[in-house]
């Protein structure tokens, strides 16, 4: 059995608390600015990169609701949850780089990070594809009374799948502590959540299954820590929630997309809507931190995220044989390179 | 236990009861598996043994039946998915190839899928182009799938308890005209190793491999070629993943002529895998070309004659053979 | 191109005319109650038989409101509606046999009928199998500016499926003239719709996806004809619309079944909510025709009925030869038997 | 139109604006094809010159996309579906093989579904496990199906042109990494007709099978075996459904040695279906045995070094035919 263990976590426990959870976010934002110098550098394991700047607080937010022994599956844009969840920031970008230092031994990359001891069921490339194993995990919290929580997170664009209907209606059928996490960051790739429906207030879809549902304003991330306890106290009751945050994409949808469907005017509107400044100035406003104080913290994260590309670069590709590993378990009979088996069929002379 | 005789049907359901009771984190989900009993009443009355927890009806929802399963295995339970019909596989396999079959090796070994997706495929009720089909090749080429197929009772019962210890997900197709197929087992005897053929009969004039439904088609086709004083090796494969090459290669390269049956389309199938490596890999004992004897590669009608027309059967297999074996001497 | 002919049928055009409405639902009754026969007579192709007894409002009422050139797919209950579209009961019996003389040669059966002159674009024995193809016939219909509507008719099980979803999105996000009618007999094989879901309102799902929604009670066929012409106006102009018909299926899932896992009590209750009977009550108390004009009417059916057992008997199956025939279209590349092919291998001597 | 240089991208750009001016009823629906222009640019600007009716984005709804295509073509259009990878295709199995594959049959004949399913795979860009894959064996093993998958410029154009006009649903694949391609071509010139392989190169001593961007390695390759006194012939197949095996087996019966190569995992692969064909039907012509050379039997790593390993490239291709070739001596 795989019983995610217990770590530390910067926000575990305090979830009201404002400079935890600025940390939080300004600890992804730097992440995510690094992985996108990672890319640059040329460092990173293909092109495939999907930045979650902008979307701090629905990750920072919703997380912090979360506990010990919870489980999760994220989108392809997953970063900021994972380092929510407690993940080692040099580790992910180890494994963003295709290192055999990563999470996932480079095999898996930023698409497919995972990490069964932070409860990590996987990243996903597939849109929609990692929603229905939260049912699944569901049923073995409720089997093994463990009390946990699954969640899902995804992105709007992931509306259009049908399973994630079929899942909704099975965890709310069966009442399983299963939440459905929608980061609605107004786009899927080029398409403006607008032109993917006509509906586009998504909540009302999971209220038709009989989920409880709402949609928080991601620029506050109080008011998402917020609805994130909320919703997780039903949840780990066997009331299945769906929580909408809505924010926007800051930058393209991979680190190569320019954006170019997009109005110059509606970004700067977007970006306007920054959770990491609105944290920041709510913190120097209401005197919880003085500037200087989130300065320095700033540079903190910036060391540390500094720290995390340095060790990515000085770290290896896995070795080539470690190609047929980990097809199937230890021990199981393994797949045959093509080479060596064209080696025996000839040498049969 | 002694020798009794029971049928494919209700091996099955002892492999699940069985395994249920054995280890209490194995759960069944899929559509009508509780109280209607499975549409092939294999889970008969497991509900009333084991309860709506471990026994689950879904709606009607084929891709997140397989995918909560593959999140079932993950978080540490050991789930059967049944898939009414192997026909449904199509809406499935994203969850299966893309998640089930790779979570392994994307994640760096970290953790498998121990999930088992129990179906059942193949013609015999007339039950038309969508819920006739044999379609374990899509299975066969997806790297991470293991894929067991029963011919008889007993492999009936010993495949489904060892799928269910396997550290890798396992699809395992029945056949449905083998349901009320009935033997006498023994099933405390050992079981034969996972992975490993079986050879059903044994004979110097040629191999026919095959596997499920065909086995027995085959063994029919073997006693008239006997009758003509041909014989031949029936191979039973009973997993195509693993594949037990190593049992064929020794067999073929005793008698120079192979012959495959598969009741799956011929083109880019599992006859086509098994024909292309006996062709490679025994080239040098070969006789006579490797004969693939499958499905047509058509879809299957509702009309009786033409389903059964539509894929292999005895008197096709029968009447091959003797081709194959009289081109012997015209060569 | 293939656009559907016009033909007579016995309702189109006179929607609210009950004598017209309890013909059909009566002609219907008696089709499945013939199929019923020829399965035990052991002439039907398979035992996979689905009978609409009880849900005949549902095909007789909407189909009065579609009209010469409307498309529409089933699922595999759909006898009852390909007849209200005006399908020759001795072909479509005949199909149901596997006899050449059917709609699809034999080839099809009872769950896949189809007739493209009457727009019937394929019953189904994939549970929301026909769904998405209406989207597909409504960009077509506003394509070539038929004024058409596309209608997919399925059971309460379709609604686990997620493609039904994506196939409402697209209809509403593209305006397009598609008619989603559910027809809820309450059970799925043998699970009732409360076990399938937490949300027995399916309408709700619809409307949260943009589209017009309503729930109709089966048992008095005005009102289903009534609430299908309402939203069928709205389809042609591109108001895509849902429709639950509310019913109870009468027998068991398929021939074979016998529903052992439903309560007689409430068998009892749902079969008393008979839309036949109930039409026919309503004739003869609003005077409308006597019960002995309805006594020559219903025989007059079953003479209709029992012709097409006799003409399905006296048909053959395909022959052989039609096996390879229609893989492809004619004058493409055909598939090679596989005895060809292996006699073709082995004359190389 | 004179010989010009375009790339593979622009070519199937032009045959869809081509086919599109030429047919009202084409029209094309995916995600992201219409105002983003295509994940991979094939449809840039498309929606501007045929505006969004013909061109329509769609929500990510892979399975519902794929099953509106095979409506519309029932119903008198012709529609292009993009599938954004051909990795999603599991998703839209059931659309794609239980019902436009199967809709002619089925219905007697009545009907056909005229329809393109636009694609592309392949490893190349680092992509990962659910985003490099080669997954033309299940479309292969599909009766009902046609499958294309251009490996030229040309090609690109003439078999998306002609998929545009045949009357049965075709999965056209392309390659990721074969968008920049850039080749002279005078696209006035006749096409080779639907169906027919390609002769790339002709020699004496082995003929080597293949399709899509494996072309073009094994074209390297075979440069590299001229330079050691090896020629090749290399046969393009272009379409794997229909198979022009005629041509395979004219020069397999010159050579007596042949090689398959796909990029698609080895087992129960295209691969397989080849080699079991040459196998069976050069018998007597065969010297030495078929040799495949396939994608590895594993999934995709992110890790360039991995992912370049799990597929044929030029050298595997040259070394094994060089095997192949020396084992002439030692038999
Ligand atoms: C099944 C599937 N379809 C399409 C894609 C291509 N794709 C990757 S991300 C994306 C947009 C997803 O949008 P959304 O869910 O809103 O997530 P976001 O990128 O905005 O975080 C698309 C279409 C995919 N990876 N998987
Ligand atoms: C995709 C798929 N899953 C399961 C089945 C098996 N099956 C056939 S009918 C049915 C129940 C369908 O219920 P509903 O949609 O309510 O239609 P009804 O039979 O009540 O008319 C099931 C589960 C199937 N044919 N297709
Ligand atoms: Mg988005
Ligand atoms: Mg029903």
């Amino acid at each position: 059995m795989n019983q995610p263990q217990a770590v530390h976590r910067a926000d575990a426990g305090s979830n009201s608390d404002l400079p935890q959870l600025y940390r939080m976010m300004r600890r992804i934002r730097t992440f995510e600015e690094r992985v996108g110098e990672l890319f640059v550098r040329g460092q990173s394991a293909g092109s495939m990169l999907h930045l979650s700047i902008g979307e701090e607080s629905a990750a920072a937010g919703v997380c912090a609701a979360m506990r010990d022994g919870d489980r999760f599956t994220t989108h392809h844009r997953g970063h900021g949850i994972f380092l929510a969840r407690g993940a080692d920031p040099a580790r992910m970008m180890a494994e963003i780089g295709g290192k055999e230092a990563g999470y996932c031994h480079g095999k898996g990359g930023s698409m497919h990070i995972a990490d069964m001891g932070l409860g990590h069921l996987g990243a996903n490339a597939i849109v929609g594809g990692g929603i229905p194993a939260v049912v699944g995990a569901g049923l073995a919290a409720r089997h093994h009374k463990t009390g946990a929580i699954s969640a899902a997170f995804f992105g709007d664009g992931a509306t259009g799948q049908g399973i994630l209907y079929e899942s909704m209606n099975m965890a709310a059928l069966w009442s399983l502590p299963c939440l459905f996490v929608c980061i609605n960051n107004q786009y899927g790739m080029g398409t403006r959540i607008d032109q993917a429906t006509a509906n586009p207030r998504l909540h009302e879809r999971a209220q038709a299954f009989g989920l409880a549902a709402e949609t928080v304003d991601g620029l506050d991330v109080e008011a998402v820590a917020e609805a994130g306890r909320r919703l997780v106290d039903g949840v780990r009751d066997g009331k299945p929630a769906f929580l909408v945050i809505d924010c926007y994409r800051f930058y393209g949808h991979a680190r190569k997309d320019k954006s170019p469907y997009r109005d110059p005017g509606e970004e700067e509107t977007g970006r306007a809507k920054d959770p990491v400044a609105f944290a920041r100035a709510a913190l120097i406003e209401r005197k919880v931190l003085e500037e200087s104080a989130l300065d320095t913290l700033d540079a903190e994260v910036a060391a540390e995220m500094d720290a995390t590309i340095d060790f990515t670069v000085a770290q290896h590709e896995p070795p080539l044989s470690s190609m047929f590993r980990d097809v199937y378990a230890p021990g199981e009979p393994e797949p045959e390179p093509v080479r060596t088996r064209i080696d025996r069929i000839l040498a049969r002379g | 236990m002694a020798l009794q005789e029971m049928t494919y049907r209700d091996a099955l359901r002892k492999a699940l009861a069985d395994s249920m009771t054995e280890n209490p984190d194995v759960i069944i989900l899929g559509e009508e598996v509780g109280r209607y009993g499975g549409a092939y009443a294999v889970t008969k009355d497991l509900i009333k043994e084991f309860g709506p927890e471990r026994v689950i009806d879904t709606p009607i929802s084929e891709p997140a039946i397989v995918g909560a399963a593959v999140g079932a295995a993950m978080a540490g339970l050991r789930p059967v998915a049944e898939l009414m019909y192997v026909d449904f596989i199509g809406m499935t396999m994203d969850q299966l190839a893309n998640q089930a079959a790779k979570i392994r090796y994307m994640f760096g070994g970290q953790i498998g899928v121990p999930m088992v997706l129990r179906t059942q495929g193949g013609t015999g009720r007339s039950a038309g182009a969508q819920h006739s089909q044999s379609l374990e090749a899509y299975v066969m080429h997806t790297p991470g799938l293991r894929l067991a197929m029963p011919a008889t009772v007993a492999d009936a019962y010993h495949l489904l308890r060892q799928a269910l210890t396997k550290p890798d997900p396992v699809v395992f197709i029945e056949h449905k005209a083998l349901y009320t197929l009935k033997e006498m087992v023994d099933l405390d005897a050992p079981a034969p190793d996972w992975g490993k053929a079986a050879i059903r009969r044994q004979g110097r004039d040629l191999v026919i491999v095959t596997y499920s439904r065909q086995v027995h088609y085959v063994m029919e086709a073997a006693k008239k070629l006997a009758a003509e004083g041909i014989e031949a090796t029936v191979i039973d494969l009973r997993t195509l993943s693993p594949l037990d090459f190593d049992t064929i290669r020794t067999h073929v390269e005793k008698t120079g002529r192979a012959m495959v049956v598969s009741e799956g389309v011929m083109t880019a199938g599992v006859a086509a895998e098994l024909a292309a490596r006996i062709s490679e890999e025994c080239f040098d004992f070969l006789e006579d070309p490797v004969i693939r004897v499958a499905g047509e590669d058509i879809p299957i009608s509702v009309s009786t004659a033409l389903e059964t027309g539509s894929v292999p059967g005895p008197q096709l297999i029968f009447e091959s053979a003797m081709k194959l074996l009289s081109s012997r001497e015209a060569v």
